[in-house]
């Protein structure tokens, strides 16, 4: 066995490091054991990869200051942003990762180019137009949900051919440069039309479908590491691809489900369309009751039983922490407080549980949808706290609804509901909600976080008031 | 490259990507996040590629694509793994009873019969 | 033989021994004997080796060995599938409503929420 | 792409059959799709094969001839063998499995042996080894269970230094001959200490153990397999061997749990040591009551539920569809009927399962042991037929026992038991079963098939005398 077969088996290693690491994700109980594979798998394909033959001693420099400047960069990254940001953080990495896996994909044509074969050509070239693609639509995407870039789609006539015309270019040119791989000149010409077709893909899709899309340019990020690795001949790089492929394709997959929405859907900006039709502004539809926080406070204290409906609103006005305080302030008054968590509540899976989790809710306290929705009808108060579609009763009947079959919580089966956001704004499907309306529903309104405080507040202060 | 050895890492990219599959399918919505962030430190595996690049090449462009390449992909290791450890360091559970989240986990992981008692 | 193939190979053993254990873990009891009888019919694909041994080889105990092993690779090939034919057919449903079997499995299938839903 | 990459093509796809397969096999609503894709990945791995290049046409003949001679035994083994012999039959396949394996491993170091490396000679030898074990121990395994041989532990002292003896040597040989290929002579000396190791491996092993060490010899079969792959660069043999190789694993692990026994106990014959204590014969525990069928038959018609608890005796009896004409005498009755279905009930893993389904029992009838426990006290009549160990309460609180702390079917907790079994004779753990003694349990002796078939028509035929 010479030095680059103990590589390999460094390589084998870490591959079946990556596989447990994944395998270990699926309990929580596991999950740190899993990232801890992850991790020495990880190192050990480094260490492995520094022994490579001949390296340059220049090269070692390079590399470290690179990995040094990269570290600055990462742990900040890593350590200060906040869990509400984390949809933008990942699809930055996505942008990143994309862009490292289309350079070093470059940087390969330009030193074999001489003696590639078609089928690597043509693998290298589909791998870079994949990670700029990635590249460009990462950034839009992270853009869009940091709202540094309108939320809103952005729709015109012909421009789904137009950007498969882009794309349909780039994979000509690839074809062209397959047929003659002397034409260095292409490359850039290709990386240009994949960067470009990052951002048209992005553009007509609503900056609430992110997190699908996220998840998809995952996907797009895994299969590009797996083409790359095709053409270098590393193993290890097929496997972590293929896993971060599957992994990106599933969640969207579950995404997509969980909001009853088709890829064709999310990808070809069907919601800019809806959008159209359901108009942002809600009103219209009869008339709503608002009620000022006491009023919401008292009955909450007098209640058997307490629903919070954690959304979106909750993760913009970051009021997790105040929650948790409102939900120890009824316990201590004796009510039972519970939190009815909706698959796709907030802008990626998950999200209200980390945050939830962030403030120290015990997650026995989390409730799936299918486990709270039978509960309803025996709730007191149900609290909605920014959150909106996914209490939308329009998805039940309306078939004309953007998010008809959605399976939603059913909160305006409870008594008495109250729903706390700023304004009768619609939510990320851009549709008014008929919940708002109801006889047993008021309207609190104001920012997630003040009004949570003022409820807590009131909750706890006029303890002696009532004796219960 | 021959066929033979391209057919080879075929074999294990299908493979791989089974795994994926499987795996990936059974872990619980409280994980996502997570796992989103787990992937994306570990698709940055491909940071071997750009040292091998940056290490070996003498050619400038190359250089220059390389260092950024390994940039790049350290960003992500170091943030990916950091945040991911953030997150679940959160899961932690705060009492001894197993919480709901991981009575689901141990659900799906149990033998089929014991989710057929619940299931039926 | 090259290191790196074998290598290369252990790759491919210890990937498919992991979706072996992951999908094997999850079949539910109901289905194991049906399992036994499949998997004998699948390891049965030594058939290949001994097909070309026997189709290749002038020598004469080779042809033996070979011819030998294609015989009772055959029988485990052919007898297997049918077997597991025969046993599945039994399990056909004999009514429309799911059988506990069935949600069973699905139960194991289905997404680890809804499995939660239950187990909590 | 050359003949071979086509062929290698073919192989890829062959393997992903094969894991779809199994994949598919998870839920009974796939599982038959699971066998098709079984089934054409092999058929389109063989149909590859056949263009391997330089085959003679002589070869062909003999391949032709020597498929029709394999499938002239195998049709017949696969049609004809009844359910009940499933066990025999499965580990009859594994012997010749087995031998397949070593033969081609034996055949391809005689015409390589000139040049093998070191690495390829050691797998090929351990390949060899363990080919021929499992066949002679797979037909041992076969032989016990067929009781064709002494059902009982055969142990002697010192019994294991001999086992580990045999093989060592085996083992030895092998690195001798990784030391100089040239001595072709050591491999018929190592096929012989394979085979009489396979032998000694079964000999102190109980036939009732024989289901778990089946599983074991499967996953045996599939290393070899994988072994045999490593040395001809096989994938499609690498693969097909770590999945058999895992399928037989975990079915063993699965066993053994299931009995609360440890793979050491069971293959260095600690069943044998605890047969000497528990003694077969039971008795001595005070006395038990013997009841006439009509009785029973009279309980059950008059019962609200009745719980039917199949075990070895009725796979002995054959009496699955006389059981299924019961329970349909019972339920015109107006009695509801289930099934609980021990996971060791029987000898193989899903043997009631499977003979039930062949009686058209409808599975909605057949309950897990975590499904019905509780409700045994709400139980009227308990039929044990033909259970034993499954329904020993010994396993629940006597520490001393072999079966203690192996989950039961808590039948004693019902308000009254019939045992159905031909005499106080113990089962396959050879211990008495003190729920026999119970007050509330009354024994009735006979074949399984007889006493069922009678109490049908008891149940049935006095139809008119008791009016509903
Ligand atoms: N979770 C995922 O993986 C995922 C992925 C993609 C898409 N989505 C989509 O995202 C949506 C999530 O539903 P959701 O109900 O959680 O959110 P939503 O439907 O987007 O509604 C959020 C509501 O919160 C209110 N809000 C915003 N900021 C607030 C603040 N600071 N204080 C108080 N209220 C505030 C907004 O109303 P005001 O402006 O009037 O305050 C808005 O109506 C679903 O439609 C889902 O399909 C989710
Ligand atoms: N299922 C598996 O995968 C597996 C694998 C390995 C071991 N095992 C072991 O096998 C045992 C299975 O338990 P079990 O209760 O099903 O069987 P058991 O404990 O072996 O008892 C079977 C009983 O059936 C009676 N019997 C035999 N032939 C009969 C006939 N023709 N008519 C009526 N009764 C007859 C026997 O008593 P008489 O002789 O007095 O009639 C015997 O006591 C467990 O101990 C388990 O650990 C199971």
């Amino acid at each position: 066995m010479d030095r680059m077969d103990w590589i390999n088996l460094a390589y084998l290693v870490g591959g079946l490091g990556f596989a447990m690491s994944l395998k270990w994700m699926t309990q929580p109980a596991t999950a740190r054991r899993g990232l801890l594979a992850g991790e020495i798998g990880f190192g050990i394909a480094i260490v492995a990869t520094l022994f490579w033959p001949d390296m340059t001693s220049e090269g070692y420099i390079l590399i470290a200051v690179a990995a040094l400047i990269g570290s600055a960069i990462g742990v900040p990254l890593g350590v200060w942003v906040p869990m509400t940001a984390m949809p933008q953080r990942i699809a930055l990495s996505h942008a990143f990762g994309g862009l490292a896996a289309a350079l070093v994909g470059v940087a390969h044509f330009y030193l074999e180019s001489d003696h590639l074969s078609a089928f690597e050509t043509g693998v290298l070239g589909i791998e870079m137009v994949l990670g700029f693609l990635v590249f460009t639509g990462s950034l839009m995407a992270a853009g869009k949900l940091q709202e540094w870039l309108p939320q809103r789609p952005i729709v015109y006539p012909g421009q789904n051919a137009v950007n498969f015309a882009v794309l349909g270019a780039a994979l000509v040119l690839v074809i062209v440069l397959i047929a003659d791989p002397s034409l260095h000149a292409l490359v850039p010409i290709i990386a240009v039309l994949g960067l470009a077709f990052g951002v048209f893909l992005i553009v007509p899709i609503g900056g609430a479908d992110m997190p699908t899309v996220i998840a998809l340019l995952n996907s797009y990020a895994g299969l590009s590491a797996a083409a790359l690795g095709l053409v270098l001949d590393s193993k290890l790089l097929i496997v972590a691809g293929a896993l971060d492929g599957a992994s990106g394709l599933i969640l969207s997959i579950i995404m997509c489900r969980a909001m009853n929405r088709s890829f064709r859907n999310v990808l070809f900006g069907a919601f800019g369309a809806v959008d159209q039709v359901g108009g942002g502004e809600a009103g219209e539809q009869g008339t709503y009751r608002s009620a000022p926080v006491d009023e919401a406070a008292e009955l909450m204290k007098m209640a058997r039983s307490v629903v919070i409906v954690p959304g979106y609103g909750m993760a913009v006005a970051q009021a997790q922490h105040k929650v948790r305080e409102l939900a120890d302030a009824l316990e201590s008054e004796g009510v039972e407080v519970r939190f009815a968590i909706h698959p796709v509540a907030g802008r990626m899976p998950g999200h209200m549980n980390v945050l939830l989790a962030e403030a120290n809710v015990p997650y026995e306290q989390l409730l799936d949808m299918d486990e709270i929705n039978g509960d309803f009808p025996q709730t007191d108060v149900v609290l909605v706290l920014g959150a909106n579609d996914v209490v939308n009763p329009a998805a039940r009947h309306d078939t004309g609804s953007p998010i008809y079959g959605m399976p939603i919580l059913e909160v305006d089966k409870a008594q008495t509901v109250f729903v706390v956001k700023r304004s009768m704004r619609a939510g990320f499907a851009g549709i008014e909600n008929e919940l708002f309306f109801n006889e047993n529903t008021s309207m609190v309104f104001g920012d997630a976080k003040a009004v949570v405080t003022e409820l807590a507040t009131e909750v706890s202060g006029r303890r002696d008031a009532v004796g219960l | 490259m021959s066929a033979d050895l391209i057919i080879t890492n075929l074999f294990i990219f299908s493979l791989a990507a089974f795994v994926g599959f499987e795996v990936i399918r059974r872990i619980p919505k409280l994980l996502h996040t997570p796992l989103m962030a787990l992937t994306n430190a570990l698709s940055a595996i491909a940071l071997v590629a750009s040292i091998v690049i940056l290490g070996q090449t003498e050619t400038t462009y190359a250089k220059v694509l390389g260092f950024i390449a390994v940039v790049c992909s350290t960003i992500n290791v170091v943030g990916g793994f950091i945040i991911t450890d953030r997150m679940l360091r959160m899961f932690k559970p705060r009492e001894k009873r197993p919480s709901p989240a991981e009575e689901r986990a141990a659900g799906t992981a149990a033998p089929a019969t014991t989710d057929g008692a619940e299931a039926a």
